[in-house]
């Protein structure tokens, strides 16, 4: 069977206790953005950003299973993955801030990082087609290296989609789609905006698929680790579906959901669940994360600009 | 300036009355439905009083552009909104290779109603795929018209002239403009408003009584403001004397209105916020150079961004758009060589 | 269920009978085409052309469910489907050989025409959206009519088929889409060109599809009149896929599949069933409709070159 | 003209040779297997002997560029064929959206090298949406270079030059070049062929011994053979003396190496297939324009297709397409006005 639901450890269960690295991980991602939130209020943002609020746990359970010769190809809702991947809150806080050290020298911003092999835009769905020749090339030359891609529910509507899936599976490359199915795109909710279900349109492909119910950090790991290492080792792309939730607006402010909506939303926050399950660990890790991007914004803040090179560059004439 | 109303709500009217006008309007595009409106809220209120014929859709570019060719087909009038203008470039095939082409490739005329509406342009912080001007890209496809919202213009006649034309247009919709006010009712303290062609097709700005310019600034609707602050500073500080020149219609560029104020010119600027490379601008000094030749006194100048990707962070993305500074400081030139 | 395979009357069965209409207008086809091939082979022709031969029943079959206030968007391959609709040979002759009565007086040539409301253009999968917009207003305006669109197997690696699908389901619009699938994309077999199938690839979007394996005009009719009427009264977009065969070259001359292959694809032509089951009503009919061909060939030839209004038009400046 | 390579050998063998050097080389596009290898036979042999590296692809003009992108991002060098430059309007988002914009983006330079080869052109019959020349629409896009086959240059050094440079490049091959011969070995009857610029970047034909030419014309691959045609009947029936100057690179355009030429000829002419409109020959005038406005006798003049979309039908399309009389017509006009 190429489609699977993975239950165990639900939504509604209690979560399991995590290591501190991990739920300290989770609460590094979690204030790092309502930091972000708070400065655009503040007015000491400009431009865009969005935010991953609720959905934190996707990158940070990943986060384990993927390692440094794997590319990962994130989208415009990408703090969470960059800060999983690098633990780097200053890099990115000072990329969003235009200041020095930042991470791309400030030209990027929130939705256009690349380090390493860690790379985002904000072109939707523009990345899989990518990936899957980054996938081709690390079947090759890397063999047991992937390329993970991080993708919507509303990205399905992108044709480029579908294009990268046949190719990926008529190669048969090691591509992980990674989906955080937040049941929203933008304004839209995702009855309005997808026919069918991605499990469907992986099987379209011949594509393997698994759908995460759970937000449970360990629970997910176990889940998925073995399927993530097929893509590995037998180069069979996979399609791995979360049901998750975004609780913060799309952008900034511009969430036009119901109040209704919003608080059935915000009750499956993992953030409440870990808060009650283990209060101690929680409070603790969560003081010190909280603190720590305090600390971080009021070093951000007081650097200089981002000075970037090539700041006129003009294409080299030659 | 008298106070008006904000160019976005302008939009937003134009888009009312066509809706209220005739039922074979439609809208289709991204997050169009009330209460979100559109990203740019231009589409705001249409969705609740029209919503068989607001048509919101999944992220598909060039799909829904292709849908709106196929309602376009049908006799339908359809506009289309584009989130972002760097993004109708998914949709280049629809545009160029369906909408356009069929207007003439079946040997005989098939009109299509169509206005594809594209947010472009800067200063907004939203970084390298979120700000281009992407207007060079669409030039010199026969049968596909470019039109850009500027702020003299009523956003209602436009859409009427391009509704009527029966072949597909795009529409550039510079962001900066959305929450500017329209320059109306006549005057400001140094500025005259004013229209050339016989429909208003350049709207221009003068210090007033001054007939024969020092130089004609040309500018875009997006840039427009940049050149009129760049003309108030030069006539205040010198007394040079601008005409800034903002036609709503790109290309075909259409020069006949102009023709005989750019013979009086001195100096002739041409303004966009486009990096350099197959502009319009460049279209614009072809014409000019083309059909003004023995009257040209200098060389045609034109006004680009810096030729690089517009970086996110402000202080960045500053040095490299066009600036007023930017206008100021080539019609300085030309006036100095 | 949304996916079915209709196999009674497959290729292998001795076919039915047809009325003389039916089976002449297979045969008008069949020698329209065969005299293009010979025409470009006497270099009377220039440009390309793609030929339906072998492919020509599904049009034929087609066109008695199909009625006037349908649209029909064709493709490259579009002969039979505009011969079925119009019954048109010297139209269509004479805009691929740019005669005066072209249909398109010349401008449009074998790839793209418009009459009423059939239009053919070269851009693979480029319709499949045009057509998405159409169904819905005769959805609005038209109720009962329908948006047919013929594309071939190779054309699903074209991502706007995909979003096409995912917008007529969830809009409910009355789309066919007809599939040729000949196992073949110019010289690229389907086995290099697509991963899954199409029966999957329409139930990702949750879209109906039918497979048909015959190639037997009555008993396909038969078989698909259903669901094509379900296209029109229930406004539930239909994938309906041919089991197929390209018997000629891609365009002229292009054809680099093996002796073995093609001997394979020739032994199922319809020509060869209907000749040996029906000999006395096929060889008068394919007489009839032989020396129509040459006779309007003839016409044509004869013609004077086509004239075109807009020859040197402009964008009329205004 | 003495008998040499057709064009298309010329450019199969390149793109051997670069396979055979350099084990980083991929080529990925639609058709490419032996024995079809592409639709015009550029890829013939590359399969058998690379099985590995030549990537047949579905239907998927976006996805395969996308695909070229992401091995491009891991230091291969891809080389990708549109089968039609017109498809490649499909995968504009991937070549101006990703592989241009990586370039520089991220803050710092990513290299990326990569190639998108597109036939483009007409007078082959294939209609309206086969037959486009689309070198305009890609035009000005930061850190994406435009390059076209020339019947001069030895397609070997150009892909090795492009593939050098490390950001992506756009490689249009006139359809009607493939199956014509090269220009090489010093003369023919009339011209004499040399190059100009360090790296050869402009082939020219002279009239033997002409210096000071009575127009320059300048022309792309594609539409040189039809200015060296009209050149020849110039000199023969008039003894005008055209030099044709044949650019290897389209964009960004570079006058060093034939400005003090270009200061010393009568009259310019820019030949190109496109319509007008935002065009590479409007580019180029611009650039001249800046750079030599005090020493021009004339005004540049482009020559183009007539402003329509491509017919089908031989007769037709004769009558649309630029001709080497449109050329001829052009520099007669200049030198009689
Ligand atoms: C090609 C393209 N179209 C539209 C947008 C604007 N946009 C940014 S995010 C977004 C919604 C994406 O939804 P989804 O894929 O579900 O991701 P989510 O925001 O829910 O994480 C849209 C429409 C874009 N960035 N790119
Ligand atoms: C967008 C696009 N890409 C490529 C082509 C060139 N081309 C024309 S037909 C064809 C193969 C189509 O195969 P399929 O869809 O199976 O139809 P068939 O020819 O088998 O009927 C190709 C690649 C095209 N016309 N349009
Ligand atoms: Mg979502
Ligand atoms: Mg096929």
């Amino acid at each position: 069977m190429l489609t699977s639901e993975l239950r165990p450890g639900g939504r509604e269960t209690a979560p399991t206790r995590l290591d501190d690295d991990d739920l300290e991980l989770l609460l590094l991602i979690r204030h790092f953005e309502r930091n972000l939130l708070d400065l655009f209020s503040a007015g000491k943002l400009n431009g865009t950003t969005h935010t991953c609020i609720g959905q934190e746990y996707v990158p940070v359970a990943l986060a384990r299973l993927l390692d440094d010769r794997d590319y990962v190809f994130s989208n415009h809702r990408g703090h969470g993955h960059y800060l999983s991947r690098f633990r780097d809150p200053a890099g990115l806080l000072a990329e969003i801030m235009g200041r020095d050290g930042a991470v791309c020298h400030g030209v990027g911003g929130s939705q256009h990082i690349f380090r390493e092999r860690f790379l985002s835009t904000g072109v939707q769905g523009e990345s899989l087609p990518v990936a899957v020749g980054v996938a081709l090339h690390l079947k090759r030359h890397e063999p047991g290296a992937l390329a993970a891609v991080f993708v919507g529910d509303g990205t399905w509507g992108e044709g480029s989609v579908y294009e990268a899936l046949n190719m990926a599976r008529l190669w048969q490359v090691p591509l992980l789609v990674v989906v955080e199915h937040n049941e929203i795109a933008q304004s839209t909710p995702t009855t309005l905006q997808m026919a069918g279900t991605i499990a469907a349109r992986a099987a379209a492909f011949g594509v393997e698929h698994r759908r995460v119910e759970s937000a449970d950090v360990n629970a997910i790991r176990g889940l998925v680790a073995p399927a993530v290492e097929r893509v590995r080792q037998a180069n069979r792309p996979l399609v791995l579906e979360f049901a998750t939730t975004r609780i913060g607006p799309h952008s900034k402010g511009d969430d036009t959901r119901t109040e209704e909506e919003l608080r059935s939303v915000r009750a499956r926050d993992w953030y409440l669940a870990y808060q009650k399950v283990f209060p101690d660990q929680f409070a603790r890790l969560d003081t010190r994360q909280r603190e720590a991007i305090e600390r971080i914004t009021r070093d951000v803040d007081a650097r200089t600009p981002s000075r970037w090179e090539g700041s006129c560059p003009g294409q080299s004439e030659s | 300036m008298p106070r008006s109303e904000r160019i976005v709500e302008n939009l937003n009217a134009a888009l009312h009355r066509l809706f209220a006008e005739d039922e074979l309007v439609y809208l289709i595009g991204e997050d169009l439905l009330d209460p979100y409106g559109g990203a740019f809220k231009v589409a705001k209120g249409l969705s609740s009083k029209y919503p068989d014929r607001v048509l919101t859709t999944p992220l598909s570019e060039s799909g829904f552009v292709g849908v709106a060719n196929g309602l376009a087909l049908c006799g339908n009038k359809v506009v289309t909104e584009i989130m972002f203008g760097d993004f109708a470039l998914l949709s280049f095939d629809q545009l160029c290779n369906f909408a356009a082409k069929s207007v003439t490739m079946y040997g005989s005329r098939l009109p299509l109603r169509l206005v594809v509406r594209c947010p472009v342009g800067g200063h907004r912080g939203y970084g390298p795929t979120h700000s281009q001007s992407v207007q060079k890209h669409f030039i010199g496809v026969p049968n596909l018209w470019l039109y850009e919202m500027t702020p003299l213009h009523d956003n209602g006649a436009v859409f009427a002239e391009m509704l009527a034309r029966e072949e597909p247009c795009v529409f550039f919709e510079d962001k900066t403009l959305y929450g500017q006010r329209r320059w109306v009712d006549g005057d400001d303290d140094v500025f005259r408003f004013d229209f050339l062609g016989e429909r208003g097709q350049y709207g221009r700005a003068t210090p007033e009584d001054v007939d024969r310019p020092d130089c004609v600034v040309i500018a875009t609707g997006g840039t427009a403001p940049l050149a009129l602050e760049a003309a108030r500073r030069l006539f205040l500080e010198s007394e040079i004397a601008c005409h800034v020149l903002v036609p709503y219609r790109l290309y075909p560029f259409d020069i006949d209105p102009i023709s005989s104020l750019l013979e009086r010119a001195d100096h002739i600027v041409v303004v966009e916020e486009s990096v350099a490379g197959g502009t319009w601008g460049a279209e614009v000094a072809q014409h000019i150079y083309g059909r003004l030749w023995d009257r040209l006194n200098d060389r045609i100048r034109l006004v680009h961004s810096a030729p690089s990707i517009i970086p996110t962070a402000p202080h960045l993305e500053r040095q490299v758009l066009v600036q007023s500074e930017s206008v100021y400081a080539t019609v300085r030139e030309a006036i100095r060589d």
